[in-house]
């Protein structure tokens, strides 16, 4: 519906994106709380376990991966500040590097899985490895959904859909993607350090 | 033309069916796909709640017709009676059916998508891709609930509130299947009214017409602005919840098993080390919010009823919205209330109880402000206005109902009786469908371009009325009696035993109840057909979406509107001067008369 | 006595203090709802729309606004005060009753378990007395039930004490209460009557001999009553004599057998379950007997050890929740 | 992302990417520490220190064990995660709405987190301590 025939005013794009941006910073908003129930699910099995409910992760692949998931925000706003000036040879560059980079995450994160899953560790082993499976596999999944927009970004900046007036899903992508990090920034200490 | 804000952005008009009636981006649209989907899910819930009150009053014996058809399927044994575990199915589907596809989809789905761009003067909700979504989750979520009936040992059986152990360990409930669809279905509902109300938030802050401000705005505006900050802030909750109940069942981990639960002489297969109370936290942190998501949009439809018909401003404007605002602040925090008895921590109890006491207040400032609103006016007993005045009536008795659990030593006693039951159905459909059936009437001839029978209009009303009041009064009588909810037969309990009767007076009350409702079906579906047309203000109202012909246009607004003045300035200077006792929003201000609007 | 209403007879101190809080609540409540329905009503006549009557335009007062909103503030602080001191006292605030008698409540699909901590007076040794569907408690004691449940959440609740309090999984919850009157059933009239500790020690009250029977009820009587009695689920209850059982009473604590027959036999108070936890939740109730001291000691002997049960308390209580045994 | 669509040099990014690449670091290495154990031992160290008559004996004993690590690695997400929102995600340059949004969400985090924890945690408590001086009143 964005490439229907219409002429615009200069503040309708301002405005648009801030409509979307909001839209956006919402969403996330309703994401920190369907996390909430997790964290806080995960913070009582803890506290309240009479011993320590942890079991050791592999602090490596942990480590490792957060490298890569904030490497991977680094690359995504300068895709966004890429958007913003109109240029669109290095905003595909760097949304393809953010998408390699979400790529690795999920390798990363598979040879984990696999590991365990060889160890016969599953959700069912104890109630950490619950609260990891799910954790990580809600934030994977969120990450799953990230690399779609991400392609999809990447496909329709080649095609020449954005310019320095209209960039608005790279922007908003760009948000949703801090915040799969912002979560993972959570996520690594609390199962793998602490 | 050039678009010079995005309130005037609006996607062009379909032509083809699918584009206009199915796959749309029109909210009006959405709005009826909402509403005829969430009627035909009231007429399922309700007639799972006759079943229900069938066995309650004669127990184990054979439901006429429906059983007799049905024997040994779905919730029937062989003499086509309903089993133990049957009522269990009924009274779990009934609850959820109602609270997430019947009410929060009619009020916040089909009124909210309707009503909200109407009210601010837009074209069209600010995301309407995302609003076609969320109804299409919605519906796939509907069928996948409804198909739970369908499936090898029958539809979730663990209440509407599905705590765990019973609702995910292993063989603690009957059913299998049909829960984790159950689960799957609130989901994908939830998400569907996360992105509603997200959509809804967005629209209400970005895209008013100029000249309305935030005092402006219509109170059912209002209202689901403050609903749909519960839906985009307490959803996600019930989504978590739900998500760790389904990874139990699924994958065996033990978020709400304990260490070693024992299903009859079997030790559960789960490692334990959950809390089952969790569950019941992250619930309530959602459901409790989601019973005021149940009510709050129908304040609001029922003060522009009362404004309209009483033609008079509504009483305390700026308290209305106070108010509302601060139900949303306590309503964040009375949560524990469902829990005084769970095991919960005495002192939080205490905490509980005090917050939930004071959600009285603005509750109460409320009532007050729609009796202020009717005191003085020129009040008109139209249909719409009928079922208004039974939604303030109503919604007292259910309040102070639930003054007596707010004090929790009562609550020790009622709680988990019939005494709740009562309770809450004052409220959601004493007072939520009651408005919910003034909006309907008092809104069709905008959303259908034509009349409804005004008699049967009427008569429905004083059925309902009725009957209603029949059926769930006496329930507290039952409560008090100490009658558990959720018992598939009372019979077994020697207290309880002079209460049979009452059982099967509001049995017989709540069929009278069920065939009212026969009334307004024929009355609604042969006026969307062959009503008379309507005119485009029958009502007389102020606010924008009287101000725009019958049938509304694709975009709404041939030109976006400038307001103003309030929705509610009946019978004031500037009307009188133009010889009415109305004036819409967006006259523009009359010469030489004061307009004291803000 | 209680209040009348629709409320069984409560027999527990801190019972009636919560009928009272209800009855004061109630008329608080009835008071503010005649107000309101009564304006709104009135409105409805005294200002309906005719000829030559005009709404006043009046957009409200803060004035009004304030005073409508302490009018309630005060009620509700007042509600506030009063439940919250009660609750203070029944749940949170604890003092030393040496006296108390301590039970544990294991709640399963679909049946209540007891124990007593016996003669030791400590949980989760060789000599508990374990019994299952029936507990027994003795008046005017208190009683300090912890309870938890092996599967579900259940809820105990025993509704002439007003007292209910969920038994949950892997969690100890605690209540107590204190029964000052006992449940004998009158031969007399058929009915159930509640006796106090001195008319009860006073009288002669059938310990064995009788059964009790429960079958539908015949005939009309009540009001709706379908033609076919059993529609309505009302229930005729009766104690019949068992022939060729002596019948032994007790008076003054102590124990005899009799020819004739005496006026009252021991009933007992029903203990519901008010949590849905699954096919049986209907079917699960339990029975109280309230004892005087003698009584309660020859129950407590009464009662046989078990070796399944004693497995099914060593093997879900004692080896998953040890701690749940102390009781000081 | 607002009307003053601000341009940022690469520099503040990489900046803010190196702070956050540190802090990583820093949370690693700190788990591999009994910070808890450090702490105690440094305060009895702290303790048996004797100036004359100066002693610093009062100090209270601090044992919170692993609760220390838990501390010190939230502090280092939550730096982290608001350098990320920050700077990432614009916040500091965002319309008063969307601050008020994403904020309004955090504090119920917070709400609901503490109330939960509150609740369980009193549970081990009510289990093991209340429980030792429990008995009863009421009737
Ligand atoms: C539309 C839905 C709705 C609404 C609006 C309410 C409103 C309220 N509810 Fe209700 N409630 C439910 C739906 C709703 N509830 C449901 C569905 C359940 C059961 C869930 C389940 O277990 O399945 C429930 C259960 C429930 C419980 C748990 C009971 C238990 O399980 O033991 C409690 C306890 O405190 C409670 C309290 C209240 C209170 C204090 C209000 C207040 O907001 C009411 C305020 C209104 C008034 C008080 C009337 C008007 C005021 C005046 C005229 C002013 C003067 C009044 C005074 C000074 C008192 N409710
Ligand atoms: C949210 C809205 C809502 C609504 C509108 C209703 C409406 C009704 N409810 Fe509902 N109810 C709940 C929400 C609701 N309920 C919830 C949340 C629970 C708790 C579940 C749990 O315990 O987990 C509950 C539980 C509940 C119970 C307690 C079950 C138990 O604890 O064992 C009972 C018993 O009487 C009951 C009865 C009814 C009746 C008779 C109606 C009637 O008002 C319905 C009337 C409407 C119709 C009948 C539909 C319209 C009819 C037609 C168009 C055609 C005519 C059809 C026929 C005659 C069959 N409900
Ligand atoms: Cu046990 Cu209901
Ligand atoms: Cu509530």
């Amino acid at each position: 519906m964005d490439n229907h025939a219409q002429e615009f005013a200069p503040s309708f794009h301002v405005e648009r994106r801030n409509l979307r941006a909001f839209g956006m910073w919402l969403f996330l908003g309703s994401e920190v709380m369907f996390f909430t129930g997790f964290f806080g699910a995960y913070i009582v099995a803890r506290s309240a376990a009479l011993e320590s409910i942890v079991r050791p992760l592999d602090k490596t692949l942990g480590a490792l991966n957060t490298l890569v998931l904030i490497t991977s925000s680094l690359t995504m706003v300068l895709a966004v500040v890429f958007s913003r000036r109109g240029d669109r040879k290095a905003t595909g560059n760097w949304l393809a590097a953010t998408f390699l980079l979400a790529c690795t995450f999920m390798v990363i994160k598979t040879v984990e899985y696999s590991a365990h899953f060889r160890e016969h560790v599953f959700p069912s082993t104890d109630i950490f490895h619950g609260f990891y499976y799910l954790l990580t596999g809600f934030h994977g999944l969120h990450v799953l959904g990230g690399m779609i927009s991400l392609g999809i970004l990447w496909v329709r900046n080649r095609r020449g859909d954005f310019d320095s007036h209209y960039n608005d899903p790279i922007e908003i992508t760009g948000l949703y993607w801090h915040f799969v990090d912002l979560v993972w920034i959570f996520l690594f200490p609390g199962l793998y350090l602490l | 033309m050039s678009v010079t804000c995005v309130a005037d952005y609006i996607h062009p008009e379909p032509t083809t069916f699918f584009r206009k009636y199915v796959w749309s981006y029109d909210h009006k649209v959405i709005g009826k796909q909402y509403l005829w989907t969430s009627l035909v899910f009231l007429m399922l819930g309700g007639t799972l709640a006759m079943l229900l009150r069938w066995q309650i009053a004669y127990p184990s014996q054979p439901v006429p017709f429906i059983g007799e058809l049905l024997k040994n399927s779905f919730f029937f044994g062989p003499n086509g009676e309903v089993t133990s575990d049957g009522y269990l199915q009924l009274g779990a589907m009934h609850g959820l059916i109602m609270v997430f596809f019947v009410i929060i989809p009619l009020i916040v789905g089909a009124f909210g998508n309707f009503l909200i761009p109407l009210h601010i003067g837009a074209r069209d909700v600010a995301f309407p891709l995302l609003n076609a979504l969320s109804y299409w989750l919605y519906l796939p979520a509907g069928l996948m609930m409804f198909s739970a009936f369908f499936v090898d040992k029958g539809a979730a059986a663990a209440g509407w509130t599905a705590y765990p152990p019973l609702s995910d360990a292993a063989g603690a409930s009957v059913s299998g299947l049909g829960m984790n669809l159950v689960l799957g279905a609130i989901f994908l509902a939830g998400f569907s009214s996360i992105v509603g109300g997200m959509n809804f938030l967005v629209t209400i802050v970005k895209l008013r017409a100029p000249g309305m401000t935030w005092s402006r705005l219509p109170l059912v505006t209002w209202a689901q602005f403050i609903t749909a900050v519960f839906q985009t802030l307490a959803t996600p909750m019930i989504a978590a919840g739900g998500s760790m109940l389904l990874f139990d069942r699924l994958f065996n981990s033990s978020f709400f098993i304990p260490y070693g639960l024992h299903i009859g002489a079997e030790k559960v297969a789960n490692a334990g080390g959950g809390f089952p109370l969790l569950f019941q936290h992250i619930f309530w942190f959602y459901a409790h919010p989601a019973v005021y998501i149940l009510i709050l949009p129908t304040m609001g439809l029922a003060s522009d009823i009362i404004a309209t018909f009483a033609r008079k401003p509504i009483f305390g404007y700026r308290a209305m919205v106070i108010s509302m605002t601060s139900i949303m602040g306590l309503g964040f925090i009375v949560w524990g209330h469902h829990m005084f008895l769970s095991g919960l921590n005495p002192k939080m109890g205490m905490a509980f109880m005090i917050s939930t006491v004071f959600i009285a207040l603005p509750s109460g400032v409320k009532v007050f402000n729609w009796l202020g609103t009717l005191w003085g006016g020129a009040i008109r007993l139209k249909g719409p206005m009928l079922y208004a005045i039974s939604f303030v009536a109503m919604f007292i008795v259910g309040g102070l109902s639930g003054i007596f659990m707010a004090a929790t030593p009562v609550d020790i006693f009622i709680h988990d009786t019939y005494y709740i039951i009562a309770h809450f159905h004052y409220v959601v459909f004493g007072a939520t469908l009651f408005a919910v059936f003034g909006g309907l009437t008092f809104w069709f001839p905008k959303i259908f371009g034509r009349m409804m029978n005004e008699s049967l209009n009427k008569l429905h009303w004083f059925l309902t009325f009725l009957f209603f009041n029949l059926a769930f009064f006496p329930m507290h009588f039952l409560g008090e009696a100490g009658h558990m909810r959720r018992l598939a037969t009372s019979t077994g309990y020697e207290f309880l035993n002079g209460m049979a009767p009452w059982n099967e007076f509001i049995t017989l009350s709540a069929f009278a109840l069920g065939i009212s409702q026969i009334v307004f079906l024929y009355n609604f579906v042969y006026s969307v057909f062959f009503g008379p047309t309507a005119p485009s203000n029958p009502w007389e109202g102020n606010t924008l979406e009287w101000t725009i012909p019958n049938p509304v246009p694709h975009h709404n607004f041939d030109k976006v509107p400038t307001v103003y003045r309030g929705p509610y300035e009946y019978s004031g200077p500037e009307a009188t001067a133009l010889g009415k006792d109305w004036i819409s929003q967006d006259h523009p201000p009359v010469e030489g008369v004061a307009s004291n609007q803000h | 006595k209680g209040p009348s209403l629709y409320m069984p007879e409560v027999v527990s101190p801190m019972g009636r203090e919560t009928d009272h809080l209800y009855m004061v609540i109630l008329w608080i409540v009835i008071v503010i709802f005649v107000i309101t329905e009564g304006m709104l009503v009135y409105s409805l006549f005294a200002f309906r729309d005719r000829p030559g009557h005009k709404a006043r335009f009046f957009h409200g007062s803060t004035f009004i606004e304030v005073l409508l909103a302490l009018f309630p503030s005060l009620i509700l602080l007042y509600l506030t005060v009063a439940s919250g001191s009660m609750w203070n006292d029944l749940k949170i605030k604890r003092t030393n009753d040496k006296g108390a008698v301590h039970i544990q409540v294991l709640a399963e699909q679909f049946s209540w378990n007891f124990r007593y901590p016996g003669a030791d007076g400590v949980f989760g040794t060789a000599d508990d007395v374990i019994s299952v569907g029936e507990m027994a408690l003795p008046a005017d004691k208190t009683v300090v039930m912890h309870i938890s449940a092996k599967d579900v959440i259940h809820s105990f609740f025993i509704p002439e004490a007003r007292v209910k309090q969920d038994a949950v999984p892997g969690l100890l919850t605690k209540m107590w209460f204190r029964v000052d009157h006992m449940p004998v059933w009158d031969r007399a009239t058929g009915k159930r009557v509640l006796l106090d500790t001195e008319a009860y020690n006073a009288s002669e009250v059938a310990l064995t001999g009788y059964e009790f029977k429960s079958e539908p009820k015949k005939g009309k009587g009540a009001f709706f009553q379908a033609a076919d009695s059993k529609m309505i689920g009302l229930m005729d209850y009766s104690y019949a004599r068992s022939e060729n059982t002596p019948i032994w009473v007790v008076k003054n604590g102590a124990f005899s057998t009799v020819s004739a027959e005496p006026q009252y036999i021991r009933h007992h108070f029903e203990i519901g379950c008010a949590q849905l936890c699954g096919t049986l939740h209907y079917a699960m109730r339990g029975t109280v007997l309230a004892l005087t001291g003698a009584e309660f000691d020859r129950w407590l002997a009464e009662q046989q050890a078990d070796p399944t049960l004693q497995a099914k308390w060593a093997e879900i209580w004692d080896k998953y929740h040890p701690e749940f045994n102390r009781i000081l | 992302m607002s009307e003053n669509k601000h341009e940022h040099g690469w520099g503040q990014y990489y900046l803010v990417f190196n702070a956050l690449i540190f802090l990583t670091v820093i949370t690693v290495s700190l788990s591999y520490f009994d910070l808890g154990g450090l702490l105690t031992s440094g305060v009895e160290l702290v303790r048996s220190i004797k100036l004359g008559p100066v002693s610093l004996g009062f100090l209270p004993d601090i044992e919170i064990g692993h609760g220390a690590n838990i501390l010190v690695g939230m502090i280092v997400a939550v730096i982290k995660a608001s350098l990320v929102l920050w700077f990432f995600m614009h916040q500091r340059e965002e319309e008063g709405v969307n601050r008020l949004a994403f904020g309004f969400c955090v504090a119920l985090f917070f709400l609901a987190l503490t109330v939960f924890s509150f609740d369980f945690v009193w549970l081990k408590t009510y289990a093991f301590e209340e429980l030792a001086q429990a008995a009863v009143g009421g009737g």
